[in-house]
């Protein structure tokens, strides 16, 4: 029931965009010139392609995010259980965080936290 | 076929010829009801939400800036919310003086703006030059490159002659036919030629 | 005065001096960057005010003023070239960088490039335009220069006239932006250039690398039709050139035309002169203060500025009719008595803001967000500040003793009793706290005339037509952005020969760039944000 | 309390009586659609309205007031004429997923909507990992917002994507941490049984400081999570002019602005589920009598009035504080709520284990 129930909630979401473009690409105005299709920037041509090399300043975070989006996923379910596990399961889980927190500071450490 | 505007009586707006002119079309053509009374509604709606594009070049700009504050507050009537996009704006107010190497930008930026769009001239120099019309490098009046559709003279103007001007706009909005009038759909390959 | 005319006669023979309020000297143009380096190096006249091109018929020059900021005395400089096709003079922009921007302004309306100058560019007309506008043979009919639709070519190149160790000029090629950088425009149509300034931006990430500075897109060539006009007709436009300070500008011009026909004004004008500079000072940088902090996303703030600027425009219209043109002051006095409401409601008003500024800082200043973003950002040091010529505000933020108000007292300015606001971080914060206190200290001034204007007349009795001697002029005011100049050269007749304004604001971008290298976008706007540059008054 | 199973079920048996299972599926499923369809349009509405106010308010202005009574068909005239602005053809993007951004926006949104419980009974999906799920389909709008600027083929929205990728990879680590010290005491993660949970004082009561920190800190994570302002980076007006959507035109622009409001109702709707009781009244343990007045109050109301309150604590953040840097913003995340994050769940881990609550 409820996997049919999310997809049904998928469908209105679609159906929401869906209707609503046709109905905007049905009675909207539409009229051309040759620079309404350009990129805007402030009304002055582009310089140059827009898709191009371009430092993007924080991978290091991205991949910290990697890791600590993973341990997440992994303590949800440990979470649900604490009650049950108690202290046991709480040291088999801090060991595991701990490795990650270390990890956390050694990336503070070496200055990866720093936007450059 | 009367055209109501919220604490403006009619009486007090039928100094404009040209809106009284599109009146007299609008009754003269016989617009089927359904497709009028849906115009009505869209009309009800464009009117009531015209976005301004952030754009300004002097003195007026500090008006319209004024405008938007605290006293004037443009908010009660849906003027709010100022795109700095042209893709997403209604309007586009032409405050301040246009000079040669504007024009060009102020003309991009119109063919860039979303139809339906209109233009406002705010202030002498917008509407004709004002006190610089002799000079070497200034449009003498920004319907040179442009098509306006509200002037709105002073310099600058009040912020009350804006809203004038501006209601003046929405008077226009709300007498236009949308259906088979400002949504002309335009084909790409009649314009362009590809 | 007299010390350093012998001391320039005694390095440089062939100096020749004329004695006025400014001493001026004349070089021939081969020994003017010999003279610039000494005055620069030796005499330590550090500040270069202005460069005032000129066309004299027969000739085409410069005349420079500086300022030497130890004891503020002037002295300006002629120089001259009599080639009228292929004009060439030396450039001082090794010496001082505001020449960088004021060159190519001379370039531009003249068409005298400068030797030695890295980056010959036109700085306010297309770079296709025909002519040069203000020359006295200038073609100015549509048909050379029409309305143009289409995009001008933007180059990432620059011309430059080189003069090699041996004594010859080569044309070179500089490069402004390499190919593979990544360059965003932004401006003209910017929410946060203030108007409609253009800063070509090189970004690597975040990451300014480099600013060029486009100007122009509101350049209205107000000096050229000054020329055509008679000089009360020339006031007008003072209220239009910057708006935020439309009352001292026009004071500016007022001052510089009454000093040439020696006038002495009421002194109930000269109050409410005062008065009037003053409560437009605070309105400027209570509009400062909105759109510096709606630069930087406190949007609310934006609105309580407004809120209590609207006060001060109600104070103006009733005296003076208007909003923001207000065409107040006139040659000899006033245009018309001040309203008999004015001194109470002026008074009000100081006793209302201080409350009012009290809010404003908790609300902005004392935010922690806000802090973090202003404070260490944009650092300028008073060295950087005063050879780019960034006076007023943002000058004394780095340190800088720029106010002409002390400097030069005018009007009342040296019977009241008043702090010039100083500050040594050079940075955003300095720079906005410089502006909020200076708000104070015109309530303070302000409070210290009001209840005492005298009576009498408010304008002396000028004829309509108004002719001054012949001669050189320049007069400073310090205006809400700094210190604007007005330079007239009168042959005697009813209108200048040439009127130029030295802008508050121009110098002003002349600093962005090195100020924002290494920042963030987000440190531009707030830098753009502190600088508070109005684009009408650096276009002209 | 009024339990709204006993509606939907009465509708299930009448439907069931005329015709065959599949067909009153079919039909349920439809009016589900239509009913979620309607609640997700007035809310937005009444949302983009609501800030206006607000923030007129705020601003010592009045607000829209022209547009039918104190102005409240301002968003609905809003809506007519965006729906019928020209969609402009662009030329150098990358049309699929251009276009396939506002669809990713709205069915994050959607989806995420479609978990809340509105009232009691009143909840479309109710998976036994509601919350993981939750946070799983919220963080695919940002994936939209990424391709809208990356798809657009100009400076000023590539800037403003990666600005928001840099933002959700940051500030999802505290969402989801936040989330799970709440996990970590309700010790489910079924939404139906974290608000059952609550039935005797709400979490931010019962779980003391822990939950009072968690609740902060996904307050700010949250605002960053919907790109508002102090956190508005992305569309960083003053800066990139109109940021990731700068080149979305008409209705396009319109599923932006409608996803915005959208997420900020969730968001608020997610932070009173976990700490605010979700749809629980107000319980005090010992004061019958007023627990039995507060149970007279609908579900329904509730649950909306708590959204809607913080909702105008979000709303009242963006209007007072100025906008954060993005090495701020990061240094925010990364240096001082990702660390208190982590003894906090370590707080709350020592709290649950030696039932130091309430």
């Amino acid at each position: 029931m409820n996997s049919a129930l999310f997809v049904v909630v998928l469908i209105t979401g679609l159906a929401l965009v869906g209707a609503a473009l046709l109905i905007a690409g049905l009675i909207s105005p539409r009229s051309f010139n040759p620079q309404k299709g350009e990129p805007y920037e402030c009304g002055i041509p582009s310089r140059g392609e827009s898709w191009m090399q371009f430092k993007v300043g924080y991978y290091l975070f991205a991949i910290l995010y990697l890791m600590f989006d993973v341990e997440t996923v992994f303590l949800f379910p440990w979470a649900v259980i604490l009650k049950d596990l108690g202290v046991a399961g709480l040291f088999n889980i801090l060991f595991f965080m701990v490795v990650l927190i270390l990890g956390l500071v050694y990336a503070w450490k070496k200055g990866a936290l720093e936007w450059k | 076929m009367e055209v109501k505007i919220k604490s403006m009586k009619y009486e007090d707006f039928k100094d404009n010829e040209y809106i009284e002119q599109l009146i007299n079309e609008l009754k003269a053509s016989n617009t089927n009801v359904v497709v009028g009374c849906l115009d009505e509604v869209i009309n009800w709606g464009r009117s009531n939400s015209l976005w301004p594009l952030t754009f300004a070049t002097s003195c007026c700009g500090i008006e319209f800036m004024s405008l938007g504050a605290a006293r004037y507050d443009m908010a009660r009537f849906g003027f709010e919310v100022a795109r700095a996009s042209p893709r997403q704006a209604d309007f586009v107010m032409v405050a301040g003086t246009i000079v040669h190497r504007m024009a060009p930008v102020l003309r991009r930026l119109y063919d860039q703006l979303a139809e339906p769009k209109y233009v406002v001239a705010v202030g002498g120099c917008a509407v004709s030059g004002g006190p610089f019309r002799k000079s070497y490098h200034v449009l003498k009046g920004v319907d040179e490159i442009l098509p306006v559709d509200v002037y709105i003279p002073g310099c600058p103007p009040r912020p009350e002659a804006m809203f004038y001007g501006l209601m003046q706009l929405q008077r226009k909005v709300k007498v236009e036919k949308f259906f088979g009038g400002v949504n002309r759909q335009e084909k790409r390959e009649k314009v362009l030629g590809k | 005065m007299a010390n350093i005319q012998q001391e320039i006669s005694s390095f440089l023979p062939e100096a020749t001096f004329v004695e006025g309020t400014i001493l001026e000297v004349s070089v021939p143009d081969a020994k003017w960057h010999d003279l610039a380096l000494y005055l620069h190096d030796k005499l330590h006249f550090d500040y270069l005010v202005s460069i005032v091109g000129m066309d004299w018929g027969e000739t085409l020059g410069c005349v420079y003023y500086f300022t030497c900021t130890a004891d503020n005395s002037q002295i300006s400089v002629k120089v001259e070239t009599a080639d009228r096709e292929n004009p060439l003079l030396h450039s001082v922009t090794d010496l001082w960088k505001s020449a960088y921007l004021y060159e190519r302004e001379v370039y531009d309306f003249f068409g005298i490039r400068f030797i030695n100058h890295p980056d010959m560019r036109r700085l306010f007309l297309r770079n296709d335009w025909v002519g040069y506008p203000l020359r006295k043979d200038y073609d100015a009919s549509p048909e050379v220069n029409p309305i143009r639709l289409e995009h001008e070519a933007v180059d990432d190149v620059t011309h430059a006239i080189v003069e090699t160790p041996d004594g010859k000029l080569e044309e070179r090629t500089n490069t402004i932006f390499a190919p593979e950088e990544f360059v965003v425009n932004i401006g003209p149509q910017h929410p946060a250039t203030h108007g409609v300034l253009r800063l070509r931006t090189s970004l690597e990430g975040e990451i300014v690398k480099k600013i060029d500075v486009y100007c122009g897109y509101v350049h209205r060539g107000i000096e050229k039709l000054c020329e055509s006009l008679t000089y009360p007709q020339t006031l007008h436009f003072a209220d239009r050139l910057d708006y935020l300070s439309a009352q001292q500008n026009r004071h500016a011009v007022c001052l510089c035309i009454e000093d040439a026909l020696q006038l002495e004004i009421p002194a109930r004008a000269q109050y409410v002169r005062t008065i009037m500079d003053e409560l437009m000072r605070i309105s400027s940088h209570l509009l400062f203060y909105a759109t510096f902090c709606m630069d930087l996303g406190a949007t609310t703030a934006f609105f309580y500025g407004f809120r209590d600027r609207e006060k001060i425009l109600d104070i103006f219209e009733e005296t003076c009719g208007a909003r923001m043109t207000f065409n107040y002051y006139t040659i000899g006095g006033l245009m018309a008595d001040i309203h008999p409401d004015f001194q109470r409601k002026v008074k009000e008003f100081c006793a209302y803001l201080p409350g009012m500024l009290k809010d404003y800082h908790t609300l902005f200043t004392g935010n922690v967000i806000a802090q973090q973003r202003m404070k260490g950002v944009g650092l300028l040091s008073r060295e950087d500040a005063i050879s780019y010529g960034i006076a007023g505000p943002s000058g004394r933020a780095s340190g800088w003793a720029c106010d002409v108000r002390k400097n030069h007292p005018y009007a009342m300015y040296d019977k009241v009793e008043f702090k010039e606001i100083v500050r040594t971080e050079g940075d955003v914060f300095a720079r906005y706290m410089v502006r909020m206190d200076e708000i104070l200290e015109s309530i303070h001034i302000i409070e210290q005339l009001i209840d005492n204007i005298p009576e009498g007349d408010y304008a002396l009795k000028m004829k309509p037509i108004i002719k001054l001697p012949e001669g050189r002029y320049f007069r400073q005011v310090e205006a809400s952005r700094g210190p604007i100049g007005i330079f007239i050269e009168s042959h005697g007749d009813k209108n200048p020969y040439r009127l130029k304004i030295n802008s508050a604001c121009l110098p002003l971008v002349g600093g962005l760039d090195p100020m924002c290298r290494g920042g963030k976008i987000a440190d531009l706007i707030a830098i753009g944000g502190s600088l508070d540059y109005v684009i009408p008054d650096m276009d002209r | 309390m009024f339990d709204f199973s006993i509606v939907t079920h009465w509708i299930d048996n009448l439907l069931r009586s005329v015709m065959p299972g599949w067909g009153a599926l079919l039909i349920e499923f439809v009016l589900v659609g239509v009913a979620l369809l309607l609640l997700y349009a007035v809310l937005a509405l009444f949302y983009i309205y609501f800030e206006r106010k607000v923030c007129a308010f705020f601003q010592c202005r009045l607000g829209p007031n022209r547009v039918g009574p104190y102005g409240i068909f301002q968003s609905v005239a809003d809506m007519f004429k965006i729906l019928i602005k020209e969609l402009i053809s662009l030329n150098h993007i990358d049309k699929f997923l251009f276009n396939l951004a506002p669809y990713l926006v709205i069915v994050a949104s959607m989806l995420a909507f479609g978990c809340l419980p509105f009232g009691k009974g009143l909840q479309v999906i109710d998976f036994n990992i509601g919350i993981f799920f939750l946070i799983a389909v919220s963080s695919i709008g940002v994936l939209g917002i990424l391709l809208a600027g990356w798809s657009s083929h100009n400076k000023y929205t590539l800037i403003g994507a990666i600005r928001s990728g840099a933002q959700m990879v940051s500030y999802e680590l505290s969402i989801g941490l936040s989330v799970l010290t709440m996990v970590v005491f309700a010790g489910t993660m079924s939404i139906t049984g974290i608000v059952e949970a609550q039935n005797n004082g709400w979490f931010i009561f019962t779980g003391h400081i822990p939950a009072i920190v968690a609740f902060l800190i996904y307050l700010v994570a949250g605002t960053a999570e919907t790109n508002r302002g102090p956190f508005d980076l992305p569309e960083a007006e003053s800066e990139l002019t109109a940021g990731y959507h700068t080149e979305y035109s008409g209705i396009h622009f319109g599923f932006f602005y409608l996803a915005e409001y959208l997420n900020l109702f969730i968001v608020s709707g997610v932070a009173s589920l976990l700490f605010l009781g979700g749809w629980m009244p107000l319980h005090i343990p010992g004061w019958e009598s007023f627990n039995h007045v507060m149970d007279y109050i609908p579900s329904v109301v509730w649950f909306f009035g708590k959204a809607i309150v913080i909702s105008f604590i979000i709303i009242w953040f963006k209007w007072t504080f100025p906008r954060l840097r993005i090495d701020q913003l990061l240094r925010l995340e990364w240096k001082y709520l990702l660390p208190l994050n982590l003894i906090n769940l370590f707080v709350m881990v020592l709290i649950v284990i030696y039932g130091l609550h309430f």
